[in-house]
């Protein structure tokens, strides 16, 4: 088999899927299962062409070169993409369990989760600024449905906040992306670069209309507003997906685009800006997540600073930063995911996840907390998680380039993830008061507790087997060594 | 070419009027028409700068408007269920 | 000759319009400016259609124009049956602030 | 020629501006209609006459009936207030400032014409000869660029799925055209020419102005005059057939992609021969999904029937 079937594969099967799904009109959940089994299987097989070849790209359609539209799976479209299948399976197995009794959800879920994966990979493997554009609203009007499943009167609010920042975002990318185009005459990523003239004022409003679109889909801190509602209003399965990889996906666009068209028209204050943004984030974020009264708000404020951690490449641009920015990227994602994972099991249980009311669970939830706690390690950064060989990379980075600031920023943000992590956990093992009320919820099946601690091994073990994963990253395209 | 083209001035100025009254509408119906207008500006630029080409217009960013306008409607219409949905989930809570 | 007459028509369909326009912002309640809007105006889009069937040169777009026509002064006077009636049901709406 | 376009730019810009500072919502919502016939005006004579078709139909018409509806919906007074002027506090003089210097950064870009004309369009033009069919916008969005297309139906779908989640409906008109015989018979005079213009559309974009998403919206536009006439309404139940008709427009280009891999060695490719037979199926596959799309999405139900069945 030629191996640019591969990404082409893995966008238009997930498609598939959902379309029948949405027809059939009654819920699948094997079919999901089986689907997320066979991503996760072709994504292993892109591995050995990408590591040979550096990159595979397949061209749709057999136009010839500035026309056609591209798919392209390099080494961070590919961790990127492993990242998505591994917790596409975790969140996929949890799902089953957690909407087995309900037709009406598990139909919908089932409907636009395959979709939702679609588009994320289709993300990631697009090489062509348009495409990118239309994917971004895919997957934003993939994932608001998703929150809606928690009841539409609970998140009705949180929806369209989410709803008008994110089409907000998505034209002013759009924007950015028509000034480009009109330099360049080309929407190929791989073209752009070098058709672009130098340093005209529309270039540089292109870019830069590009960039903030992307960082209010992302979250970034003065557009952040949207997240924490969202996120921590979802579904459990849903908040992860959301948190782990639809934030991740604007991220991951930035340091693409950043390190590739764009480079020619970035300037280095406006990566210190960007960094500077990053460290408020980790900040703001942290101090937001300490002070919660709610668990899986703590979670996606968490998610909030995290994400400035992806933003700490832009000010040094040099290869540790850069594969600290993607492994940070990765970590997070495993964990935060397991984390949001742990939070639904522990809502399940309690019926509410007020932090106060939560101690005395070690007993009934000894698998979820062991998932919680493990994935806290990676979260704070502590060896030998994910989480730590991200942060390490990106303080040699800092050492590296003389830029001290960050390093103290990366010290106070390990801190005070420590902080709230350890938070919830003091709770969560405090002893019971004497009368202790009957508790109305279930104790979670083991396969939602299980698929949750799976996702929190998986980001400790990231912490081992970072070699061969940043070869095949490689250095940023356009960036200095 | 030389001269101011006005209809490039209208194309920003939806633009800036867009954002501007995202940034000062609270109201979410009047949000969702500020962020048309916005796009309705794009649009235009869009067409204008299609409009480049020699041999006729460019039809890349045409393709582009149309697919945009669909995204922007589909989009909107959501957006004005979510609205629906909020005014009648307020009016039983105060009922 | 034609240029000249369809000129004309043209003028004076502009002119109704203008008259419809400013009746329709000088009358005081709904069913005087409808009755300024519907009169001046469907005068005036017939006359522009005769102007510009004119000038057309074949008979294919004049035929065309006179469709345009027909259906823009059906639909006109549906709408404008449909507002007077919800205007003489709800009773008069004020200005601003209607609602 | 220059007057009559600073006239309509000027007209844009003034209507822009009620849009955002009308104190009604309604009276912001009419600015927003009358502002898109207005710019699909101003498409029309920038050589985009098929793009002002879709404004029209979809971004004026549709949007327009849709916004007005759910205006109706809710309650008295909602949404009506007063934007702050840009002098009254810091932050609307701040977000005045930012905004005006975007809007001059935008005019001043918009007016920088690059050395090479651009590449794309070129080869676009150039290759049209391959893509089975005579209009240039048409083979970028069916063929050159399909997959674009393909995402898009997706987005459709989706903000349909969403939409149908929320189970809020649009009101039915209860009180008003009930009362007059008038729009019912218009409608039904009407509704063959529509028809008809709506499948010509589609016909038509092959070699003229016009496509799938134009044909769609013009049917989607005979739907909602059928609903507003009486004659249909929104169901409550759907079944496969609709889903699947909903589907078909992502479906289509899905097995397109899937299926032709072995026949032709590409993706997305069409074997030569049958490349035209292949985009008219395309085409009404599409112009179908996007006219039923389009529809639920005004009704905000998962189906239609006629009036008073059950």
């Amino acid at each position: 088999m030629r191996p640019d079937v591969l990404p082409v594969m893995l966008v238009f099967l997930p498609f598939l899927a959902g379309l029948l799904q949405f027809i059939a009109g009654r819920p699948a959940p094997r079919l999901g299962n089986v689907l997320v089994g066979v991503n996760l299987l072709l994504v292993l097989a892109l591995i050995p062409g990408v590591a040979d070849e550096g990159a595979i790209v397949a061209n749709l359609g057999g136009w010839s070169e500035p026309l056609a539209i591209h798919l392209l799976a390099d080494g961070l479209a590919l961790l990127m993409l492993l990242l998505t299948a591994l917790l596409a399976v975790a969140v996929s197995l949890y799902a089953m369990a957690a909407w087995r009794d309900q037709h009406h959800d598990a139909l919908r879920f089932w409907t636009l989760w395959p979709l939702l994966l679609g588009s994320l990979n289709a993300l990631f493997l697009s090489r062509d600024l348009f495409n990118i554009y239309v994917t971004l609203e895919l997957v934003t009007l993939a994932a608001i449905p998703l929150v809606l499943l928690a009841g539409p009167g609970k998140t009705v609010d949180a929806a369209l906040r989410y709803l008008l920042f994110a089409l907000l975002g998505s034209l002013i990318y759009l924007a950015g992306v028509a000034l480009l185009y009109a330099q360049a005459g080309t929407l190929d990523l791989a073209l752009l670069a070098d058709a672009l003239p130098d340093s005209t004022l529309a270039g540089s409003l292109g870019a830069s209309l590009i960039i903030v679109g992307i960082l209010i889909k992302a979250a970034i801190l003065p557009f952040h507003v949207w997240l924490p509602a969202a996120h921590g209003g979802a579904p459990a399965a849903v908040s992860a997906i959301l948190s782990a990889l639809v934030v991740k996906a604007a991220a991951y666009l930035l340091l693409r685009l950043w390190s590739g068209p764009l480079d020619p028209l970035v300037t280095p204050a406006a990566g210190q800006l960007l960094g500077a943004l990053g460290a408020l984030a980790i900040l703001f974020g942290s101090w937001q997540a300490f002070r919660q009264e709610r668990l899986k708000l703590v979670v996606a404020y968490s998610t909030v600073a995290q994400l400035g951690y992806m933003l700490l490449f832009f000010p040094m641009a040099v290869t540790a930063a850069w594969q600290g920015a993607v492994y940070h990227g990765l970590a997070h994602g495993l964990a935060k995911g397991a984390l949001f994972l742990a939070a639904g099991n522990i809502l399940l249980y309690l019926g509410h996840d007020r932090l106060r009311e939560m101690r005395g669970i070690d007993r009934p939830l000894a698998v979820s907390l062991l998932a919680f706690g493990l994935a806290g390690v990676s979260i704070m950064g502590l060896p030998p998680s994910g989480g730590f060989t991200a942060k390490w990379l990106l303080l040699t980075a800092s050492v590296e380039t003389g830029q001290w600031w960050w390093t103290i920023t990366l010290l106070l943000g390990g801190l005070l993830a420590a902080a709230y992590v350890f938070r919830v956990l003091r709770l969560a093992f405090l002893q019971p008061p004497e009368n202790v009320p009957d508790r109305p919820g279930m104790v979670p099946p083991p396969l939602m507790a299980w698929s949750a601690t799976v996702l929190a091994v998986l980001a400790i073990v990231l912490g081992v087997v970072s070699a061969p994963l940043l070869e095949l990253l490689g250095s940023p395209v356009g960036g200095s060594e | 070419m030389t001269g101011i083209e006005p209809l490039a001035v209208a194309a920003a100025g939806l633009m800036g009027i867009g954002l501007y009254g995202f940034c000062l509408c609270r109201h979410a119906v009047r949000r969702l028409l500020s962020i048309n207008l916005f796009g309705n500006g794009v649009f235009l630029a869009l067409i204008l700068i299609a409009r480049r080409l020699p041999d006729g217009p460019d039809p890349v960013p045409h393709a582009m408007v149309l697919t945009g306008i669909v995204i922007a409607v589909s989009a909107t219409a959501f957006g004005l269920a979510l609205v629906r949905r909020q005014a009648r989930t307020r009016g039983d809570d105060e009922t | 000759m034609t240029t000249f007459l369809a000129c004309g028509l043209i003028l004076a369909g502009v002119g109704f319009y203008l008259a419809g326009t400013v009746g329709l912002l000088r009358f005081p309640d709904v069913y005087s400016r409808l009755h300024a809007l519907t009169k001046a105006d469907n005068t005036g889009l017939g006359l522009l259609a005769l102007g510009v069937a004119l000038l057309a040169g074949s008979p294919r777009l004049a035929l065309l124009i006179a469709l345009v026509w027909l259906v823009a002064i059906i639909a006109a006077s549906v709408a404008c049956h449909l507002i007077a009636g919800y205007a003489l049901q709800v009773g008069e709406c004020g200005d601003e602030d209607d609602r | 020629m220059t007057a009559l376009d600073s006239l309509l730019a000027l007209l844009l810009l003034l209507l822009a501006a009620r849009c955002v500072s009308a104190r009604s919502l309604l009276q912001a919502i009419v600015a927003f209609i009358v502002l898109g016939l207005l710019l699909a005006l101003s498409w029309v004579r920038l050589e985009a006459p098929d793009l002002a078709l879709a404004e029209a139909a979809i971004g004026a018409g549709l949007l327009g009936v849709l916004l007005l509806g759910t205006w109706r919906s809710l309650p008295l007074g909602h949404g009506n207030e007063r934007i702050p002027l840009p002098w009254q506090g810091l932050r609307p003089a701040l977000i005045t400032t930012g905004c005006t210097v975007l809007a001059v950064l935008l005019t001043v870009a918009l007016h920088q014409h690059p050395e090479q004309a651009a590449m794309s369009g070129l080869a676009a033009l150039d290759q049209l000869d391959a893509a089975g069919v005579d209009q240039p916008v048409t083979a970028v969005l069916l063929n050159f660029r399909a997959y674009d297309t393909l995402l898009e139906m997706g987005v459709l779908l989706m903000a349909l799925i969403g939409t149908l989640m929320l189970d809020s409906p649009l009101p039915r008109d209860t009180e008003l055209p009930a009362r007059t015989m008038l729009p019912a018979t218009l409608a039904q005079l009407f509704l063959p020419l529509i028809l008809l213009i709506g499948l010509y559309l589609v016909w038509a974009g092959a070699y003229s102005p016009g496509g799938a998403f134009q044909g769609g919206a013009v049917l989607a536009g005979a739907g909602v005059l059928l609903i507003l006439t009486g004659f249909g309404e929104g169901d409550g139940r759907d079944g496969w057939v609709l889903r699947a008709l909903l589907a078909g427009g992502a479906l289509v280009f899905t097995l397109a992609g899937l299926l032709l891999i072995p026949v032709t060695g590409a993706f997305m490719a069409y074997p030569q021969g049958l490349v035209t037979p292949i985009m008219v199926l395309i085409e009404f596959s599409l112009a179908l999904s996007i006219a039923l799309s389009l529809l639920l999405l005004y009704t905000g139900t998962p189906g239609l029937r006629r009036r008073g069945e059950r």
